[in-house]
This record gives structure tokens, C-alpha cells and sequence, in this order.
């Protein structure tokens, strides 16, 4: 310690505020060490167990975050687990050959997102919602991905089974938190997010004649065959 | 799609498919390409090239039936999905061409139904935007990147070994399928009733709270073969339903239609809120 | 030679150096990027392939190298290859025991799905559900873990013993109560029970409570002691 008076080290401020900012520096060193070391995010409740006696993570980890904000590699944080990742704009250069992206049917990734944004549901909402039954190789292939869990039971008669995501469904798609999610605050206030019809929600009353209103257009077999319905060739028997 | 279910043959739906048990879930048919009716009504709403919010319901009601017509025409099986929705549009169509009654207790108006219908594809179109939003954001792996030469593995050693929920419940679904799956019986196929019917417009729809003769439109959209044991089940099955509480049936007369409608004991609470109106 | 005249700032010497400075921190940051996320050390041809046309490979290393020299992470050269390593004087913080959390075997995880749905559950029950003998080694790694436990004491010929999950148990797969976990609706709903079962096909629900059924005497130390597990001398761990 450079102080003049080493007996009073311990009240001058100056010494103090030094001592403060050698061990931030050092716990920011032991931070990000542990967490540079490892692929996937390291908890803070972890890093708190390894770091100096009663160092601030929050403050230690916020620190470090701004220390990469420029760098090739960033410092992100999903949940209370902080991990290192390289920067998103460089994406171009870090061609990975064993491209390590899970490919989910356009049915997985609807319901992953059901279950994402109304969390905690059942897979009975979640049928309601799509207005389909979830097909087999659905729900097991997002729980195997390990971004599905589930997560409790639901207080109604019949106790169904409730499931939300993990942890590293926020990490895999860069989630700080679930608040994050896209859009949530505007599917929310739109009553999106609901089992039940808004109130405000408006439907106009609908025209009370068969025929087709000014923006519609009559079915033809053209679109049939575009729906994928009828080959081409179909012969009309009735 | 790759599962089973959605990978049969359109012209095989209504036959008898053996290697199917009983309590196997209805048959998802992918209608080229589309998931279930939801997704085809989906569809054709944006096809009217306007906001779900100002959707003509019933002209989206008319395609749909005019949709299904042409497939009966040239003789396409459809899902049982498909028909179900068919029968509960007509029931919808019949309800918004007949000006509305004041009789209070006749459940939700045409136009309540109706509201109902926009919301949820509304409520879908919008879950599907926000997966695609999902897919977009910068997913580790493909736009990110984690240390390629990671040096430890930072759990918090509670335990020496791991698992996690999902190994632990494949394993004991393993072991006991193993060791079910000699004793399997084999049954055919029954003829979908109408709580299958049911079962299926509360998937689509949610709880429906007035019902009345749907059975009725339900008839016309059933393949002719199935009517007659269609109708029988139905029957049965309903006689079940009022037993469980789930359904109430009533009928004005001799040889008049049967009503039903939700009974005092439903499985799951009402959706449909119509309160709101 | 520093322009006087800041207008003519980007014609002057020091435009030039400004446009360097940015591309010299733009290709650090690329290979910052590159040596990150690679698993082996990177050599200076594969990195000259990948920067920015004419960048100076050497420099732009010798900068990224200095600024990980006081950092947690340091970035290291041996022959014409670079890895990041974290600081020698931190090695003491990746501690080499973090790596060593072992995969339940499929045996092991068998039996413990088995004495969760079906607790309290003797061993020849669990031999009956499986088919197969259970070895004494299974039941210890699940000890071990600390995940199962001895219950008590079924009332039926040879009292034998019956076994039960922890609250370590609960705690580790993320269950607030053991009637969290799934029943037979929700099993086939997430695809990992086929449809294809018989009818009288049950799952049980397990028992919520902590105390001895009916049939379960408690077990006593004489017990443990009988079924080799303490030393006549030994501490019990519960």
C-alpha cells in the first residue's frame, strides 16, 4: 500500500477507495477467467462461491461487460448466467462447418414460441391455440434441445401439467431475460397473450350477403390445386 | 412434417388402418401442407388481403365450406379436423344469415362466435410472427459463437453425478413401453363419435357453450358410409357426456332435433367469455 | 504532422492514421473473434486468410496480445499459433474436480424413474418393473448422488426394505413435489410414451408425503447396521 501512514490506512478514504479498486480489478480478473474458460454461461451464484470475500458480482460482472462492448468477443448475460460470445456482427467470419443449429420444423418452433410467450401453459392451451394436436417428435424434440422443461402443475381440476422454458432457451437465443422476449409488451397490451377475448377486442359485423365483398376473390379450382389439394389432373366425378 | 400420422396417404384416411391402437389420437392429415383447419382458415383470411381485425368472418366461413366442397366434389378424404370445422362454420354461417333473436337463453350471438373465430386466428398469426422473430434474433451457434476450447464445466457441485428431468422421464418411459408393448392388443379403428367431434372443436375452438343441433351440420360433412354408425355413437356417447355432467340434451318433442350444449361440469373452464359483450 | 485545421481533417496524414486505427481494431477484433472460437490454437495463415485484405497479421496479434497481458485471459503464442489461456497465476480458480460431475449411467436412471413414480418400492419390485436384476452398484451411485433413500421397512415376509427419493432429488430435476412429475396423459403427450399402449396401461402417481405408508415399519439403526451400510460404529448421514 502506498499510504504514508500505515497506521491510519485503514480510515483514509483514498486508501480505502484504492484497496477497493485493486480488489475489483482482481475479482474481475477471477471473473473473467472463469467465465472466458467455459462454453457455457457460468451462474453468478457460482462465480460468487470462487470470487474474493465479498465481492459485488453485479457490480464485477457489469464492469467486465463494458470492458468487451467494443471487442470481438462480448460478455452477455442471460438470466443470473453470464456467458462470452463473439461479437454478432462478426457472424461472416466464423464459418462452422458442423453447422451446430438444431433445424425445428415450422411446427416445433410455433409451439416453442407458445410455450415461450405464454409460459407457464399446458399442452392442452397449446393445442387450443394452434388448433391442432401437438404431433409426436414436437415436444420431445424441444425438451431433448433442452429449451422446454417441464415446470409445475396448474391449480385446476385435473392438475394438468404446466411447461415453460430453461435456462438455455435464453441463452441459445440471446435473451437477457424473458421480458425480452420480441414483442411481448405489444402482444400483451393487444390481448394476445390471453385464453380469453379482450374486451376491446373488435370484429366487424359481418355482411350479411353471400356475396363476395369488393377485396375477395371466388375459390376457384386454380386455388385448389395451388393449396396443394387437387393434382392437377383431378378429375371432377359428382 | 416427417411424423407417422401426417405422412399417411389422404386416400387411406377413412380406411381401416390396423397398426393404429384405439386410444391413438385422431389423425393429424397435413392438407398440403397446411396443420390442421386453423391454419387453412389462416390462410385463406390472408388470401382476403386484409387486417385479421377486419376480417369478414363470413365470407372467410363461406371459402372454407366452398373449399371443402370442391375437395368432396373430386372426392378428397379429409381429416376428421376439417370437417368438424366445416360443420361448426355452417353452424356459424346459419347463425350470422338469421337476424338475431332476443331469446336470452340461446348462448352466444352469431357475432359473439364470430369474434371468437377472428381472435383466435388472430392470436395464432400472431404466435407465428413472433416465432419468426424468435428465429431471426442471433442464435448461438449460427450467428455467435461460444469458446471453442472451453478449459472447465462451471456447475455447482452439488451432486457428483448429473441427469437432467428430461433423461430421467425417457428412461421411464422406456422401460415401461419395453415391457408394455407385449401385451399390446390390437383394435380397429372406430368410427369417430361425436365427443371425438367435440374433443375436437374445443381443440379448435375452445369450449363451445351452446351447441345445439350441430350434430346436425356435423352429418353433412361426414363421409356417407360413417353416418348411420356416426349418428349411433354420437348417440351413446352423449348419453355418457350428460352422465359425467359435461353435456346437457334436450329435445321439444318426438322425432324433433336433439339440442345439447355444455353441461355444469365442464372438463375445463369456459374460453369463451362472453361477458365481454 | 497534426492538421490545424480540422475541416481539412480528413484530407491531412492524420485521416490516413485515423482510417488505420479503425481497421487495425476491426481486424483484432476479427481474430479476438476467430481464436475465441476456435478449439485449436489458430495459425497466422489461417487468420491472414481471414482479416481484412493487407492487414499486418503480426501487428494486429501483437496488439490483441497486450491488451490480455494484465487480464484474466492472456493470449498466448507458441510457434506461429495463438490460443487464449487463462492467466497462469489464476489457474487455482478452474479447479480440476468441476469437470469430474459424472452422466448417470441408463441403468442407474432407470432405477431412480422407478423408485420416484413408484416409492415407497422394495428392490424385487423394482426388478419386477425393469426385468432385470438391479445391482448393488447402481443403488449406491444413487446413494451417492444422494438422490434415493432407505424408507423403512414393508410389513410382508422378509421385511424388506423399501426405498424413496430425497428432497436432493426434488431439488436437483427442478420438482417443487414429487406430484409434479408427469403422469401417463402427459408422458404420451410429450411423445415419450407412444399411443401404442394397452389400456389397463397405469402410471402411478407417487406418494406425497415424507411419512411411512401403512405397511412401512421405520428402519432402525440395527437395520442399517444388518444391511451393511454403517459400520457398527458409523455416523448416520441423514
Amino acid at each position: 500500500m502506498p499510504s504514508e501512514h500505515p497506521d491510519q490506512e485503514m480510515e483514509g478514504p483514498s486508501a480505502d477507495q484504492q484497496g477497493d479498486a485493486v480488489s475489483l480489478l482482481e475479482a474481475e480478473r477471477i471473473a473473467e477467467a472463469l467465465v472466458f474458460a467455459s462454453a457455457e454461461p457460468v451462474s453468478e451464484a457460482f462465480l460468487a462461491e470462487r470470487l474474493p470475500q465479498g465481492a459485488p458480482v453485479a457490480t464485477v460482472m457489469q464492469g467486465l461487460a463494458e470492458r468487451y462492448v467494443a471487442r470481438g468477443v462480448n460478455l452477455v448475460r442471460s438470466g443470473d448466467r453470464w456467458a462470452f460470445r463473439t461479437a454478432p456482427d462478426l457472424s461472416f467470419v466464423i464459418r462452422k462447418d458442423d453447422n451446430e443449429v438444431r433445424k425445428l420444423s415450422r411446427a416445433a418452433l410455433e409451439v416453442l414460441a407458445i410455450i415461450a410467450y405464454h409460459q407457464p401453459v399446458t399442452r392442452a392451451e397449446i393445442e387450443e391455440i394452434r388448433g391442432v394436436q401437438t404431433s409426436r417428435g414436437t415436444l420431445d424434440v424441444l425438451m431433448e434441445a433442452g429449451w422446454i422443461r417441464f415446470r409445475g402443475r396448474r391449480r385446476s381440476p385435473g392438475r394438468p401439467v404446466t411447461l415453460g422454458t430453461t435456462p438455455d432457451f435464453l441463452d441459445h437465443f440471446g435473451l437477457e431475460e424473458l421480458r425480452d422476449l420480441p414483442g411481448l409488451d405489444e402482444l400483451k397490451g393487444a390481448g394476445l397473450l390471453s385464453g380469453r377475448i379482450p374486451p376491446n377486442f373488435q370484429v366487424p359485423i359481418p355482411s350479411m350477403s353471400d356475396e363476395l365483398t369488393e377485396d375477395e376473390d371466388p375459390i376457384t379450382q386454380l386455388d385448389l390445386e395451388e393449396l396443394g389439394l387437387l393434382t392437377p389432373s383431378g378429375e371432377e366425378e359428382e | 412434417m416427417n411424423i407417422a400420422p401426417s405422412s399417411i396417404p389422404m386416400d387411406q384416411l377413412w380406411q381401416d388402418t390396423p397398426e393404429r391402437a384405439a386410444d391413438e389420437p385422431a389423425l393429424v392429415i397435413d392438407v398440403g401442407g397446411f396443420e390442421g383447419p386453423l391454419d387453412l382458415l389462416l390462410h385463406l383470411a390472408r388470401s382476403q388481403k386484409v387486417d385479421l381485425a377486419r376480417i369478414s368472418v363470413l365470407a372467410l366461413a363461406e371459402q372454407y365450406l366452398a373449399f371443402i366442397e370442391s375437395a368432396r366434389r373430386v372426392r378428397i378424404e379429409l381429416a376428421a379436423d376439417y370437417l368438424v370445422m366445416a360443420a361448426w362454420l355452417a353452424y356459424l354461417k346459419s347463425k350470422l344469415l338469421i337476424p338475431q333473436q332476443a331469446k336470452g337463453d340461446e348462448g352466444p350471438s352469431g357475432e359473439e362466435m364470430a369474434a371468437t373465430l377472428a381472435f383466435r386466428l388472430k392470436r395464432l398469426e400472431a404466435m407465428r410472427e413472433a416465432a419468426t422473430r424468435l428465429i431471426n434474433r442471433n442464435l448461438v451457434g449460427r450467428d455467435v459463437h461460444v469458446r471453442g476450447a472451453p478449459e472447465h464445466i462451471p456447475h455447482r457441485v452439488q451432486s457428483a453425478y448429473d441427469a437432467s428431468l428430461f433423461d430421467l422421464l425417457s428412461a421411464y418411459a422406456n422401460i415401461r413401453q419395453r415391457h408394455a408393448i407385449t401385451q399390446v392388443t390390437i383394435e380397429k379403428r372406430k368410427v369417430w363419435s361425436l365427443s371425438d367431434a367435440r374433443d375436437l372443436l374445443t381443440r379448435m375452438l375452445g369450449e363451445i357453450t351452446e351447441w345445439t343441433v350441430l350434430q346436425h351440420y356435423l352429418l353433412q360433412y361426414l363421409p356417407a358410409d360413417d353416418r348411420v354408425t356416426a349418428t349411433a355413437s354420437a348417440f351413446a356417447a352423449s348419453l355418457e357426456l350428460v352422465r359425467e355432467g359435461k353435456l346437457e340434451i334436450r329435445q321439444d318433442g318426438a322425432f324433433q332435433p336433439i339440442y345439447l350444449r355444455q353441461g355444469r361440469n365442464p372438463a375445463v373452464a369456459p374460453e369463451v367469455v362472453v361477458d365481454a359483450f
